[in-house]
């Protein structure tokens, strides 16, 4: 039983369940890095993610548009982006603990709004697959990595994007600094307030696509708390990458694989009580961390509200 | 203008007020739904609101809110206090005494702790399973069959392990996988999980629990067949769901209703079956069934219900 | 407008500043009381005052940092309001901050280009920014390594950091806070050169030092505060440093503390040959070998980055020293942890007292205890004794002068010398066997200055065993019984206190070695 | 005077808060065709209307407050734990296996005992994260995050396994849950309501959390460690070791929520295969109190209980006016973010209030005796 865990059928299938499953967490934590990188936990992507999810779910089922219904994921997103920024950043409040109101507000105006709105269950047809061609006919990998809908392969772009908008921009230099040192930003010009309003809300709009993803490109429905956890697991891998897209791709990637490998390991039947096994992934992306020692320390302004302090 | 009435006309006037405590929402297409549903019927039955009176609290996962909720349902005098989730059996245990003129109902369970006001309700939900395991069976060709369930535990348990013997007793040459996602909510897991089945080589899947609906998709998208539980589930994906068992809680409550206005309060366990009517196959019309698969579901439900299968559970 | 009006940058001079009347009060301190104060295009003008005159509250003021209670700024003549940096840096006003405004994670090229448009839009034009970082250190003669990460400099090098910054933005109006308090003479110098280049092309300068030889030597004019109040305005010309001092202390400052003679005693600290890594990877100690008596000052001098953190940090456990010994009185202390080594009453005074040093959040009183809360009075079985903690602090506050509203007040709203006298009160008031001190007096006002030193030789008369880490050559001469030069890692030589010159100190500083002295280099 | 009033204010504040909050849901409320009156009349009644319906709201409140109290320790120390709920769970297991091992032993042994077993058991939780964090830099909001979903996994492995019920264990229900502890273990109930003495605990032990942290030595380590790393361990703090402390006994508080929710309330463990089924979602919900509380372990009192008044007046509502329980969550989440978002005024009013005593202080002060007195000496 377990070296049919080697056999190809299974690698193929957790490896491309891994690239499946790791496109929310990807958008989610990405936004949430650059949040982050400025210097703002946001604990409320679970939230953003759940009305991203029912908006692009209901705007897709109503118009029967898929583009029109990631635009609604974005447009959600980006107010409760706006509103996250608005509390965190004007009105300084403690990041953490917004962050977890927005985020029961999302989960229960999501579920208002599917209530009063849809009123059951639906279904809808998705982001279709796009076969790159040529690519996709490479036998094994080819039906991985180049037969996703667009949102996949939007979740994979986004890492190198991300990379080089922090690294290689005058933007990225500003978000770095000023979730390093919001002072010497802020004696220097850089408007801090600004800065911080844009990656919460391009957080927001992230997480908003993330949900999008799940609702119009992997799941084709909406349910109440659909999501599940989803979100906090994302923002618990920018932790894993260490700020770092490329980290956080790694994260993602492991911690969906591994969740496909313990399905993989309850179908071929091998003797762990299916607790035991769903434990697997959480258990591992500890162990990695603790394995890799990294040095990496968090932003230090994070969670810090900025004020001139006069 | 009860008030001038007498008294014995009052009482008929006066509505049939039930409560129900759920753990999930009302329209979660599965365990709360199927509740939530049979009380619209009967109320449909007995008259309109104004005769069959029904409040809820939905999404009770907390245990002591719903004992709260029970609790207070009893102190404002509702005829049938229903908890709706078997782990609110210890709470109801503990509240009924204390509201003697009350009727409570939990499920499901068969369990009534010996309380004179106290009903229990379950369903045998092996029964709608064990069908659906024959069908599976019969229409899978590769012989492989995929299961999505949430934890090991309660209905969903009872419903893998009818549906196993099923496809056991009709061909033991079918491999059935199951996977348990560790989750009630968790969409994504459970697509993934179906399409786990599907890589694995199942042609035909089947699930319990709300967050199955993620699941229902992957089988639509690989053309496997589904089973449905607790709800009928064919809406969702129209093509591919061959048979649901469907629970017709509305059985047993009437049955306790007229027993509690006849001022019989509890003491009695109720099992939902496909022979009392509790339980129900309903077919996917759409679903071009063989005239001899239809025949063997037939035969499969006419032998639970005469006693002529036994149903063996691990 | 004449050709005249612009500076060589192509920066629109500023012919005159003026603030007007300006208030600023800060929970428990009026800050600036009605203070008055101008700056003219080609002079440097020297604001004067003890530590917590209000200073760096006007110059952020001015810098858009602070909104004043009261009071108008007139640029030219015009009033403007200054409501943020990005409105100072647009009028032209540069500010070096007295703590400094840099991102430790970003590279100096990073910190400079930070806030700037670039030449490539919306992406970094970093190479260009190192070019020119190159270009204004090779003019203003800085040494700097634009790839480097901040958090690896030394704080000379930060220091020379905050100065490209300035320079590299061509500020027409560039406010200094305490910009030599961490730099070495030749440094201060090569400074000076930079300013006066300034000043002859037309900017302004506004010239913050406790140094009062610095400020007759560069400045034009002066301006006293003293509690947040303008005591006056003279050119410096019509002034000594003397008449400076007595000015703004309001009595008689003596310059050379009174020494006493020395008493060696047994040899308290001893290393040998003692190597460590730094946190750039590179070695930071090659070997390192001396002997600190009782009763003895043995000053390091050096220009930073040379080694003096690796060498507070290896002997006080903060470090891990990868080969040779540590002793303390006769003890093994190598690699020991700092608790343990601080409890055998080592006293250490970090540099970077900001950071290592005190708890901004804390209150006076609980920084205080940062090293000895422990022990008895402030604490017994495990319980704090705030009575004993109490009176402690109050003690303290009286003794170093230190000028805060309360015990209970946070010390992140101290000024900046009066930060620095909780960590000097709290280590010099244990008592200790010795002391290792990196910059004692950096940032303290003459008064303070003259007490610190007082204390460290009152020590070392009490037989402590007092190593005096400084970048200030006139302390280290007016301090040390030995004076041990440390370069890129090594000492270069011990020489005692009578055969030490200033030029034969730069020398050994400069890594040359002169061939008449004993090397000590094993 | 002046001052008493402003007090009041800062007191009253997150009440204030809250009632805006309230506010904007009425417009949600007159959407769903609902009377906000009615509505809100029915939360009130529900939270604080009779003595049940108030010893309800403390019931409500006690978990919380205990988590609260682990929250201001670590919090302070500048150790995020998220883990209340996974801690919570282990602290619960492990007090409820002492519950059913030991039937022979005197009730208050075994009562002791138990909320020892929940303090050590959340205090491993706890630790665990606390230790990967100081020894192996692994960020404790991923560690608690994870331990979470390890700890609800299992609580569902033991409770369907190797702890269920034994009457469970024989019928084909099989509801994952313990069996009942025997009426002696039952923590003593305060009047005759739900409420119990684990609430008398847990202020108790907010005294005590306020003397570990600002009267002993422990306490002043963990806030300077959370202050400042670099300056704590310069002044020979064991850096790692107060890190885990701090985690530790967070952890630790949350554990005994879990073992107060067990013999207090549920009398069992239960689970419906998420971890809020059985916390409630305390373990969360307490980092909101401890916030409200501006992480004061006496001001989380008022604050616990102004959150489990909310909760438990929701579900009243809900029940009343028969709004979808999703109306509850949007109230919840708004009163959180209203209330966490109006401590900018306590702070400005007590900028403001600091700058007027300065100055009083400042202005009869003239600097020129001070002046002569130093030149005096
Ligand atoms: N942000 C602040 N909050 C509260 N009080 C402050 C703040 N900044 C400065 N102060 C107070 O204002 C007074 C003046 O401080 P300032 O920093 O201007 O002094 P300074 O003259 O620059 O002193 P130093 O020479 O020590 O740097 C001090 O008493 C200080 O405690
Ligand atoms: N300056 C710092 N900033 C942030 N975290 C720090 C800092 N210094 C130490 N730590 C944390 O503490 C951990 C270990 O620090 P350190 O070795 O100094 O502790 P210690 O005092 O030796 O304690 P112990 O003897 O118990 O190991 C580091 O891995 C890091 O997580
Ligand atoms: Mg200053
Ligand atoms: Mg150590």
């Amino acid at each position: 039983m377990i070296t049919e865990l080697f056999s190809t059928t299974v690698l193929i299938g957790i490896l491309a369940s891994g690239i499946r499953l790791a496109t929310p967490y990807l958008y989610a934590a990405i936004g949430e890095t650059f949040s982050q990188k400025s210097g703002v936990l946001n604990l409320g992507v679970e939230g953003q993610m759940l009305l991203g999810c029912f908006a692009a779910f209901y705007v897709t089922f109503t118009t029967g548009s898929l583009w029109l219904g990631l635009l609604a994921a974005i447009a959600v997103g980006a107010l409760m982006g706006l509103a996250m920024a608005f509390v965190t950043v004007n009105l300084r409040a403690q990041q953490g603990i917004s962050g977890i109101g927005f985020y029961l507000f999302g989960l229960g105006m999501s579920d208002l709004l599917f209530q009063r709105l849809m009123g059951t269950v639906e279904t809808v047809q998705g982001f279709p697959k796009i076969y790159i061609p040529g690519l996709s006919e490479i036998p094994g990998i080819g039906e991985i990595f180049f037969n996703q809908n667009i949102l996949v392969y939007g979740a994979y772009l986004l890492v190198p994007l991300a990379w080089f908008v922090l690294n290689k921009t005058t933007l990225g230099l500003k978000i770095r600094a000023v979730g390093e040192n919001p002072d010497a930003a802020d004696s220097l010009g850089v408007n801090v307030a600004r800065v911080r309003y844009f990656t919460i809300i391009l957080g927001g709009i992230l997480s908003g696509v993330a949900g999008a993803s799940l609702s119009i490109a992997l799941l084709n429905v909406f349910q109440q708390n659909m999501t599940s956890g989803l979100g906090f697991i994302a923002v618990a891998l920018v932790y894993f990458g260490a700020w770092h897209p490329v980290g956080v791709l790694g994260g993602a990637l492991l911690f969906s694989m591994v969740n496909s490998l313990q399905l993989w390991v309850q179908v071929l039947g091998i003797p762990i009580p299916s607790d035991i096994a769903v434990m697997m992934p959480y258990v591992l992306t500890i162990l990695v961390l603790v394995a890799t020692v990294s040095r990496v320390r968090a932003p230090s302004a994070l969670t810090k509200p900025f004020e001139r302090d006069e | 203008g009860g008030s001038t009435a007498a008294p014995e006309e009052a009482a008929a006037m006066e509505p049939f007020r039930v409560a129900v405590v759920m753990p999930s929402a009302i329209n979660d297409l599965a365990f709360s739904q199927s509740m939530y549903d049979a009380l619209l019927l009967i109320q449909e039955e007995m008259g309109g609101p104004e005769m069959f009176e029904i409040v809820y609290s939905e999404n009770m996962f907390v245990v002591d809110d719903a004992a709260a909720a029970i609790r207070d349902y009893a102190s404002q005098g509702y005829d049938l206090v229903i908890g709706h989730g078997s782990q609110y059996g210890s709470s109801l245990q503990e509240i009924a005494p204390d509201f003697p003129e009350t009727s409570f109902a939990w499920g499901t369970t068969s369990e009534t702790f010996g309380q004179p006001n106290i009903f229990a309700y379950s369903a045998s939900s092996q029964q709608g399973g064990y069908v659906n395991g024959v069908l599976a069976a019969t229409l899978s060709q590769s012989a492989t069959i995929g299961v999505v369930g949430p934890i090991e535990v309660g209905d969903a348990k009872l419903y893998v392990d009818g549906f196993k013997a099923g496809v056991a007793a009709t061909n033991p040459a079918v491999t059935v996988n199951v996977n348990y996602i560790g989750s009630f909510s968790d969409v994504a897991l459970a697509s993934e999980a179906a399409t786990t089945h599907i890589s694995a080589g199942a042609d035909v899947l089947t699930g319990t629990a709300q967050m199955v609906v993620g699941a229902i998709g992957k089988a639509e998208e690989a053309n496997a067949l589904w089973f449905g539980t607790q709800s009928n589930q064919t809406s969702l994906a129209p093509s591919i769901v061959v048979a649901n068992q469907v629970y017709h809680w509305e059985v047993a409550l009437r049955e306790m209703i007229s027993m509690i206005q006849a001022g019989e309060l509890g003491g009695k366990a109720f099992d939902a079956t496909l022979a009392n009517g509790g339980e129900v196959m309903e077919f996917n019309p759409d679903y071009a069934l063989s005239d001899d698969a239809k025949a063997l579901a037939d035969s499969t439900i006419q032998g639970i219900i005469d006693g002529s299968i036994t149903i063996t559970l691990p | 407008m004449t050709e005249s009006n612009l500076l060589p940058s192509g920066q629109k001079r500023i012919d005159s500043l003026e603030m007007r009347g300006i208030t600023k009060r800060f929970p428990g301190v009026l800050a600036s009381d009605h203070v008055n104060f101008d700056v003219k295009s080609g002079e440097v003008h020297a604001l004067l005052g003890e530590n917590g005159a209000g200073k760096s509250t006007l110059m952020k003021i001015l810098y858009g940092l602070y909104h004043p209670d009261e009071g108008t700024v007139l640029l030219n003549g015009e009033p403007v309001t200054i409501s943020s940096p990005t409105d100072s840096i647009n009028l032209g006003i540069g500010m070096i901050h007295q703590h400094f405004m840099l991102v430790p994670t970003l590279t100096v090229a990073e910190n400079v280009a930070l806030g700037l448009p670039s030449s490539r839009g919306a992406l970094t034009d970093l190479d260009k920014v190192s070019n020119r970082i190159l270009e204004l250190a090779k003019i203003y003669g800085l040494k700097i390594d634009p790839d480097a990460y901040v958090w690896q400099l030394s704080v000379g090098q930060q220091q020379r950091v905050e100065i490209i910054k300035a320079l590299y933005r061509g500020a027409a109006l560039l406010i200094l806070d305490e910009p030599t308090a961490v730099l070495t003479p030749q440094e201060v110098d090569e400074l000076f050169v930079i300013m006066r280049q300034m000043v002859r092309d037309g900017h302004a300068l506004i010239f913050i030092s406790h140094k009062l030889h610095e400020v007759v030597e560069i400045c034009n004019r002066v301006t006293v505060l003293r509690n947040g109040r303008t005591i006056g305005t003279r050119p410096t010309a019509e002034t000594t440093k003397q008449a400076l001092a007595n000015w703004m202390v309001g009595r008689e400052v003596g310059f050379a503390p009174d020494r006493g003679e020395t008493k060696l005693g047994e040899v308290r600290l001893s290393l040998d040959n003692v190597q460590c890594g730094s946190d750039r990877g590179t070695p930071g100690l090659r070997g390192v070998s001396f002997d600190v008596c009782s009763g003895e000052i043995l000053g390091f001098a050096g220009v930073s980055g040379n080694g003096q953190r690796e060498l507070a940090e290896s002997i006080t456990g903060l470090r891990k020293v990868t080969s040779g010994k540590v002793y303390l009185e006769g003890q093994d202390i190598t690699n020991m942890s700092p608790g343990d080594i601080m409890e055998r009453m080592l006293s250490y005074i970090p540099e970077e007292r900001m950071r290592d040093g005190m708890i901004k959040d804390f209150t006076v009183a609980e920084n205080m205890i940062l090293r000895e809360h422990q022990k008895q009075p402030y604490s017994k079985n495990g319980f704090l004794n705030l009575r004993g903690i109490a009176s402690h602090a109050d003690e303290l506050i009286q003794k170093f002068r230190v000028k805060t509203p309360s015990r209970e007040t946070m010390a992140k709203n101290l000024s900046g010398g009066n930060i620095q006298k909780i960590v000097l009160a709290r280590e010099i008031s244990r008592n200790p066997r010795a002391i290792l001190a990196a910059q004692p007096t950096r940032g303290l006002d003459i008064g303070a200055t003259e007490y610190v030193r007082e204390q460290l030789i009152e020590q070392r008369n009490k037989g402590a065993a007092v190593m005096l880490i400084s970048e200030d050559l006139d302390e280290i001469l007016a301090l040390s019984d030995r004076i041990a030069v440390i370069y890129e890692g090594q000492i270069m030589d011990i020489i005692t206190r009578e055969n030490a010159t200033p030029e034969k100190l730069g020398l050994l500083m400069a890594g040359v070695r002169s061939e008449d002295a004993t090397p000590v280099v094993k | 005077m002046r001052s008493k009033l402003s007090t009041l204010f800062d007191a009253l504040l997150p009440v204030i808060a809250t009632l805006a909050a309230l506010a904007v849901g009425t417009v949600m409320l007159l959407l769903l065709k609902v009377n906000p009156i009615e509505a809100y009349a029915a939360l009130w009644d529900g939270a604080f209307g009779s003595a049940n319906s108030f010893a309800e709201t403390l019931v409500k409140a006690t978990p919380l407050l205990l988590v609260a109290l682990g929250i201001c320790i670590s919090f302070r120390g500048d150790v995020i734990n998220i883990g209340g709920e996974g801690q919570m769970i282990v602290g619960a297991v492990l007090a409820t296996w002492v519950g059913l091992t030991f039937t022979e032993a005197p009730g208050w042994l075994i009562i002791a005992l138990a909320l020892v077993a929940g303090f050590v058991g959340g205090g491993i939780w706890g630790g665990i994260p606390g230790v990967l964090k100081a020894y192996f830099n692994v960020n404790e909001i991923l560690s608690t995050v994870m331990m979470n979903a390890i700890a609800v996994q299992l609580m569902n492995f033991l409770l369907r396994g190797p702890m269920i019920d034994p009457a469970q264990a024989e019928l084909a229900s099989k509801i994952p849950q313990t069996a009942r502890l025997i009426d002696e273990f039952h923590l003593a109930r305060l009047a005759p309501t739900r409420l119990h003495a684990g609430a008398l605990i847990a202020v108790v032990l907010a005294v005590v959390v306020y003397i570990l942290l600002w009267r002993t030595i422990w306490g002043y380590r963990i806030r300077a460690v959370g202050q400042n790393p670099h300056a704590s361990r310069y002044a020979g703090i064991k850096v790692s070791r107060y890190m885990v402390l701090a985690l530790l006994l967070s952890g630790a508080f949350a554990g005994l929520a879990g073992a107060v929710q067990v013999y207090g309330v549920n009398y069992r463990m239960i689970t419906d295969g998420s971890a809020s089924g059985f916390t409630g979602s305390a373990g969360f919900n307490g980092i909101v109190a401890a916030l409200f509380g501006q992480l004061h372990p006496l001001w989380s009192i008022p604050a616990s209980i102004l959150f489990g008044a909310l909760l438990v007046g929701a579900n009243k509502m809900q029940r009343v006016v028969q709004v979808p329980s999703a109306l509850i969550t949007v109230l919840n989440g708004l009163v959180v973010v209203f209330v966490v978002s109006s401590e900018i005024w306590r702070h400005r009013r007590q900028r403001r209030r600091l700058a007027a005593a300065g100055e009083e202080e400042a202005q009869p002060k003239p600097d020129q005796p001070q002046v002569q007195k130093e030149a005096g000496q």
